[in-house]
């Protein structure tokens, strides 16, 4: 049995379901990214973990200990917010030693603790600043550090990056990675931008409209989303329709052969696989170029092609005309089936 | 912007306050000197200032009246921040709009001090309506039975009539400051384990404290320097003084006016005193 | 405490002084121990209504109170705007200098006032009794104007003029209604301190300009309690109407509202 | 109609009265007077208001004050911003305040005397030419009479049982504890300090030697004797006498509920118009010592910087018609006090008649004529004044 | 003579200075990216050409007329804040029609314009919708529409897109491309974001501390960065500082041949390519990966070779292993000089 475990979790505000019977399991020292577009139930489900909202039905375990009825503070899940909510009447140390002041933790040892982590946030020496006097990313990193000084045994990060300049959201990236590979705290954190989730957690969840849709290691999201929902949040280069005819899928756009399940209504391929004009494959499909975007390294192209839309990536640095049409090559091994 | 319209813009009102007020209040200075141009008397001196401070009859007024308008004012600003505070504390986490209890809090401001002192005596002298119905219950057999609350010899009435007109005030102000970031803070502490009293302790007293300061002083120096509510629910003796100063120039004595003018400023003398030290405290509070 | 008794015993307490006036009102010869009137009488109260002089007074209060609103706002939005849009030096000093009238008793210079009223000309008009009524009314609407302007955005203001809009334009359709619930609530609050004011409506009035609260005062130095209740009951109608229309934006934090206590 | 400030015709002559009403047709007389009494303030509007605009097209400005304090503090301003014409045309003036203007130089001087009507007025009289010990010098003009009397509840109390003196009024508080009290005595609370000022009398064996000019000498005799009867009385007063009520209506208010046994009142109708205000149940009879008991006359002034002083001339005059006169008595009309004339020089037999029928009409809320004139007593000079408001603060209140 | 014209343009507030001696020229209906990181002028310099701010000196001249006294709501050049600033006491319509108001144009002329706008805007139908009721993106492109209908002879963009999510952002940016291309009017579009600046406009300017470091084609500034301002605002796979001798540069990592003018002190290479293990070309550089990170699609390795930080790009998508010791070849094409 794992250590965190959700089942069945439902919750809805007034008339309106926003999370329907979700089920997950996080290992002890796990890192979760749990992904998902605006308004999906991210933050209603860390609330629920963290005790600030009670859930309508389910149960969430800790350990094996039900933790339904258990009141926020003694539940030992620490919620991280978007916003930093530093409390802007006390000082840095202090804002860093509350948790541990509520446990009543000896005030030399909560000195000690403090200056350790300001340390690890790289902020040492800023124990007497009040908040006001720091930038958000400073906050950000004074919440972060705040957060892990009660050690937590679960993390909860909600979206705690996205109000941040991209320098800084870099940055405190690798402060995070760094910090969950030295402490092995049980973490989720919350985004709804995909590159994020890859660049610190190991495996993703996706959330859309208050259902979990997929759950896979982060990279294999990213390559081959399990369903349509999924695909349509990651960015794929094509959705096809079509159905199985024994060992192929056939589509408007032709035939395809690979290793799909008898029932497939749906292949993909992700767009930088699409090749552009290579001769040397088989079978080809004719498409249209209606608009081009430079990405820095790369040129992404939005193509037609029997009134199905493409997108294709291609490193080069000399541009392909729009209005011009070209072959486009699907190579089997990249398409992949789509559940619905 | 160029500067001469920011003082454009300052101008009018600063006309008034600095020119009508200030020249009033220069005036009033002038007065407590002893500059009584309609008894004829145009000499300066600080006469009147010696005989409020140390005169025989009203040296020991003023420093009585001067003790009693403290304990009064102190005692009623503190009970309706303690009060409201307490209320502030048991609401504070169960709800988000606190709609009704505002808009309840705003009508209290339509009764001003001196009609509610008026209608408080109505209710709780010993002969009052509550006083009254614990006669019909048989609690009581004559008024005196009834405790006194108000005309009191311990200011309670002016203190409970202050109080009640007081903690709407406050409430509102404290109100609009959990209305803007109460709720968040309160929810990061509990996530970080704090309980109950904790959170009500360490987030929500230091949150309310700039704005429930703000207005305490505003409540302390408008109770330490109002005569309504005293001349209405207060006694003869001990008195404050708001009314010692009203008294001083109600004599029939003219001469009395430089002595009343002396009390008035005096006490204005001493709320900025009072507003000055807490204001700078609060400073250092912040600054350390 | 739950939140619910709080607010009805709110309500109570606001409840109790109505209900007293409207019994004292109408109520003949109620003495201790007596738990109800022996006798109901409404001409007193009827009579109040009729009389032209309270008439008059309720006129001349409601001009002046309504007067003293429009002058507090249009000379304190000015200074609120630079007081906190702009940092100069002198600005501490200067708000310090405003806020100088809430602290200081009207008695202290509520006769000096006078003879400067008077030496102007003003004691003994309408508009000396506006003016005077400013000093108390303006600490208040500068403070709530000027709290407002503390989280003003004037980018607003900006991209008007970007858009062309001239500076008159832009004050009417942008600031004005971007600030309207703020001035909606310095407005009613304006009202009210000109309202209950009496000691300086009764020196600068010099007995020529007769207002509600003076009426009122005058009766209670009588003692008859059915004129004194009738009285506070038509002077805290208009009030109890006034902030009950404005009582979703006072105390709320878009307002900035400070009111007097 | 707002009051209007005609230009003052300073140069009028008191003995033209003629020319004085001429000057006054058309004006608007600014009246400032107390304003806590419905009935009165109806009684004005009704009997003076109406006779002014009828008789002399004179419109009556009723400024109501809560305290005519007020109208000083308002005359010394006009006066230190030099201005020669005010606002205040008449004033319903009281002794405490009169001494204050006259100090202040700010009344208009020789006119109380030359009035037509002042034919009924006994000037020879010394509670009419001194007010409150201070001399008048026809700088005012009598209004009304007035005499200290207490009220108690005939529903309670019998005539029998009631004290008539000081002493027995010691007596009886401390035989029924907590059911009496007094006034205050301060500046503005006159009722106060004639009640003791009256017990001052009793102890120091009558009345007769205070009269005339101030005497230190006898003050120090008389006045420890004066506290020692009130700190004893204070064990058996209301509330222990650790606080006293600071106003007649206070008072009213204790005895209308039952909390003591006597109010106090200065109205010749008794408890008569405080019964028709609500101010007191309508058993409430008043009543008066054997001795001792001061009597005193209410008067109007001009300041010296009237607007209008001829209607204000007219209007002081007017007050004292005789009609008028026996109106303000009638216990119906709401005012109450007694006669500022005296009845007996009214020659004209028809009014004379109505003066004594309206006397005879004072009804069972008032005390009869008879104790009122056996117990009646002129004030004494104003210097005792404050040495009893101060001493009694110091040896009374404040032990 | 160029449409607008910026001439030592020079800007303080309080002690510090914030533009100094600025030139620029835009010709009629030019597209200008301004580029820059935060803080270092971008939203002043348009603020001064939109006349809500005055210069301390130089010139703004807008077809020959110098604009230096001529008040903001005079100018016909709009300004579009970072946020979208819609009136919220005002509907949709009527904030696109504020400044034709504010012109007292007719309003039966007004309500057409307004159609016209929303059409342009794809947002038709939604007149009567106050700004509360739109969702961030919508309310950007009302703000936009607002902005157009005054017609300006000059339309300034202070980072219209910067707050919005991705999704929005790119499809906003096609708005913006289409509406130039229809309108031709003449812009400039401030952003912190290089590739939103590759995206949209053809020309980039680089601001750097107050003082424009670059003015190039957008794609040459992020191909070739001028100089190092330039290439560490871009971001490059390494700056490698050296000396020529003769015409090759030498350096710590070895020696280069190249294009390189004869005082060179600094060359670079982008990231992407740099080769990795490419055993047929010489020379070859010994370096060891120390960090990895996953860009989806493309795998970003920080490595470390003679103290020299260098950054690589390369598709594919299993990893290099991290300690792991690798040979980088720098294809001498790739390689360009950088100015100081
Ligand atoms: N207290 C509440 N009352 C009613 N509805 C709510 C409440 N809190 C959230 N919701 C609704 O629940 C849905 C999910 O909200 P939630 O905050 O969990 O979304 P999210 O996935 O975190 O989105 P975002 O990425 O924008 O933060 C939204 O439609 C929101 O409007
Ligand atoms: N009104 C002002 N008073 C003083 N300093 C200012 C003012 N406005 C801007 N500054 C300063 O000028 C510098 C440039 O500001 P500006 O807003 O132009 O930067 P920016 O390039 O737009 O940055 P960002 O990308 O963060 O918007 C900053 O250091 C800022 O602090
Ligand atoms: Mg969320
Ligand atoms: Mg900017």
């Amino acid at each position: 049995m794992s250590y965190l475990q959700l089942d069945q979790l439902t919750k809805s505000y007034a008339k309106q379901t926003i999370l329907q019977n979700i089920n997950l399991q996080l290992n002890q020292g796990e890192f979760l990214a749990l992904l998902g577009p605006s308004g999906s139930g991210k933050s209603t489900m860390l609330k629920l973990l963290a005790g600030i909202e009670t859930p309508d039905a389910g149960e969430i375990r800790l350990a094996k200990r039900v933790l339904n009825q258990v009141p926020a503070h003694q539940r030992e899940i620490v919620l991280l917010f978007q916003q930093p909510y530093l409390f802007p009447f006390l000082s840095v140390a202090e804002n860093i030693g509350f948790g541990l002041k509520a446990r009543k933790v000896a005030s030399q040892q909560i000195k000690q603790k403090v200056a350790e982590l300001l340390d690890l946030v790289e902020l040492s020496g800023m124990q007497q600043r009040k908040p006001q006097q720091l930038s958000g990313g400073q906050q950000q990193r004074i919440a972060l550090a705040r957060a892990l000084a009660v050690q937590p045994k679960v993390l909860l990060l909600d979206e705690p990056l996205s109000s941040l300049d991209p320098e800084i959201r870099v940055s405190l990236q690798g402060v995070i990675a760094r910090l969950h590979r030295e402490l092995q705290m049980t973490t989720i954190i919350v985004t709804h931008d995909l590159s994020e989730a890859l660049a610190l957690a190991e495996r993703t969840a996706l959330l859309i409209n208050g259902s979990l849709v997929a759950d896979l290691p982060s990279i294999a999201l990213f390559e081959r989303p399990p369903n349509r929902a999924a695909a349509q949040f990651v960015g794929v280069g094509a959705i096809i329709a079509g159905h199985m005819h024994g060992t192929t899928f056939e589509s408007q756009l032709g035939q395809f052969n690979g290793n799909f399940g008898p029932n497939t209504l749906h292949v993909a391929i992700r767009p930088e696989h699409i090749q552009i004009n290579n001769a040397a494959s088989q079978p080809n499909i004719s498409a249209q170029i209606i608009e081009r975007r430079y990405l820095g390294e790369r040129w992404e192209y939005r193509l037609q092609a029997a009134e199905q839309l493409i997108i294709v990536r291609e490193v080069g640095q000399t541009p392909r005309d729009i209005g011009q049409t070209v072959d486009l090559h699907f190579p089997p091994q990249q398409l992949f089936a789509l559940a619905d | 912007m160029a500067k001469w319209r920011r003082w454009l813009g300052l101008a009018p009102a600063s006309i008034i306050i600095i020119g009508l007020f200030g020249g009033s209040l220069g005036y009033g200075i002038a007065q407590s000197l002893g500059w009584l141009p309609f008894l004829g008397q145009r000499q300066l001196s600080l006469a009147a200032y010696r005989n409020v401070l140390a005169g025989e009859q009203l040296g020991g007024q003023w420093w009585q009246a001067l003790l009693f308008s403290l304990w009064v004012s102190l005692a009623a600003t503190l009970g309706s921040a303690l009060i409201c505070l307490g209320l502030l504390s048991s609401i504070a986490e169960r709800q988000q709009q606190y709609r009704g209890l505002s808009t309840i809090s705003n009508l209290h401001l339509a009764i001003p001090h001196s009609v509610w002192a008026m209608a408080l005596l109505l209710v709780l002298s010993q002969s009052g309506i509550f006083a009254r119905i614990g006669f019909g219950l048989g609690w009581l057999d004559q008024p005196s039975d009834f405790p006194v609350l108000v005309r009191d010899r311990w200011g309670i009435g002016i203190i409970m009539a202050y109080i009640t007109k007081e903690v709407p005030f406050l409430l509102l102000i404290g109100l609009a400051t959990l209305r803007q970031q109460g709720r968040e803070y309160l929810l990061v502490a509990q996530s970080l384990g704090a309980n109950r009293w904790q959170r009500v302790r360490l987030v929500l007293w230091p949150l309310l404290a700039p704005s429930l300061i703000g207005g305490s002083l505003l409540v302390l120096s408008f109770i330490f320097g109002a005569y309504e509510v005293p001349a209405l629910v207060g006694v003869r003796y001990p008195e404050m003084l708001a009314t010692m100063a009203l008294e001083l120039f109600l004599n029939p004595d003219l001469h009395a006016r430089a002595e009343g003018m002396a009390v008035s400023l005096l006490m204005s003398l001493i709320i900025l005193v009072v507003i000055g030290l807490a204001w700078r405290w609060r400073r250092a509070e912040q600054q350390s | 405490m739950s939140y619910r008794i709080i607010v009805w015993v709110l309500a109570l307490i606001l409840l109790v002084p109505i209900a007293v006036f409207l019994i004292y009102a109408f109520a003949q010869g109620w003495f201790f121990p007596a738990l109800w009137p022996e006798r109901w009488d409404s001409g007193l109260f009827l009579r109040q209504l009729a009389d032209p002089q309270l008439r008059r007074a309720f006129g001349q209060s409601l001009i002046i109170a309504t007067g003293v609103s429009i002058l507090a706002l249009v000379l304190g939005y000015p200074a609120a705007r630079v007081l906190e849009l702009q940092t100069f030096r002198g600005r501490g000093l200067i708000y310090g200098l405003f806020f100088l009238p809430t602290v200081v008793p009207s008695v202290a210079t509520g006769i000096g006032l006078n003879i400067v009223f008077l030496r102007l000309g003003l004691a003994g008009t309408l508009f000396g009794v506006m003016l005077v009524h400013l000093i108390p009314v303006l600490p208040y609407v500068v403070l709530t104007l000027g709290s407002s302007f503390a989280r003003y955005d004037r980018n607003y203001e900006q991209q008007a003029a970007v858009l062309g809009a001239s500076p008159w334009f832009v004050f009417w359709r942008v600031s004005v209604p971007m600030l309207l619930p703020s001035l909606v609530v310095a407005g009613v609050l304006a009202f009210l301190i000109s309202w209950s004011q009496y000691v300086l409506s009764l020196l600068i009035g010099g007995g020529k300009i007769i207002t509600l609260p003076m009426l009122l005062f005058a009766a209670a130095s009588g003692g008859n309690q059915s004129l004194i209740a009738s009285l506070s009951l038509i002077f805290i109608a208009p009030l109890l109407i006034l902030l009950g229309l404005v009582a979703r934006y006072l105390g709320s934090p878009a307002t900035g509202a400070t009111p007097r206590p | 109609a707002t009051p209007t400030s005609t230009p003052s015709s300073t140069s009028l002559d008191i003995n033209n009265w003629a020319g004085i009403e001429q000057a006054a047709n058309g004006q608007t007389v600014n009246w400032y007077i107390w304003g806590g009494s419905d009935s009165i303030n109806r009684f004005v509007d009704q009997f003076y208001g109406k006779a002014l605009k009828e008789r002399y097209n004179i419109t009556l400005n009723r400024v109501p004050m809560a305290d005519t304090v007020d109208v000083v503090n308002q005359l010394l301003s006009e006066k230190a911003a030099g201005k020669t014409t005010g606002a205040v045309d008449l004033i319903w003036i009281n002794g405490e305040n009169f001494a204050s203007l006259k100090q202040a130089n700010l009344l208009r001087a020789d006119w109380g005397q030359s009035l037509p009507n002042s034919k009924y007025v006994n000037w020879a009289n010394p509670a009419v030419n001194l007010d409150f010990g201070e001399p008048v010098e026809s700088l005012e003009s009598p209004w009304s009479s007035a005499q200290f009397q207490f009220i108690y509840d005939s529903a309670k109390l019998q005539a029998s049982e009631l004290p008539r003196s000081y002493a027995a009024l010691k007596e009886y508080a401390c035989a029924n504890p907590g059911k009496v009290t007094y006034i205050a005595p301060g500046p503005g609370a006159f009722q106060g300090t004639r009640f003791v000022k009256q017990a001052l009398f009793e102890v120091s064996g009558g009345a007769e030697q205070w009269l005339g000019k101030f005497n230190q000498q006898l003050w120090d005799q008389w006045s420890p004797k004066l506290w020692e009867y009130f700190n004893q009385l204070e064990g058996c007063l209301w509330r222990e006498g650790s606080t006293y009520p600071k106003t007649e209506n206070e008072l009213h208010s204790l005895f209308a509920n039952g909390e003591v046994d006597f109010s106090i009142t200065q109205a010749i109708a008794g408890a008569g118009s405080l019964i028709k205000d609500n101010l007191v149940p309508v058993s409430a009879r008043a009543f008066v010592f054997d001795d001792n008991m001061i009597g005193d006359f209410n008067y109007v002034a001009i300041p010296s910087t009237a607007p209008n002083p001829a209607a204000a001339l007219v209007l002081a005059n007017l007050i004292l018609d005789p009609e008028l006169q026996a109106a303000q008595i009638l216990p119906e009309n709401g005012f109450g006090l007694g006669y500022g004339i005296d009845p007996t020089k009214v020659s004209d037999p028809a009014l004379a008649a109505k003066l004594s029928n309206a006397a005879q009409q004072l009804g069972d809320a008032a005390t009869p004529a008879s104790d009122l004139a056996k117990s009646l007593r002129s004030d004494i000079a104003a210097e005792y004044q404050s040495l009893i408001e101060q001493g009694w603060e110091a040896n009374v209140l404040r032990k």
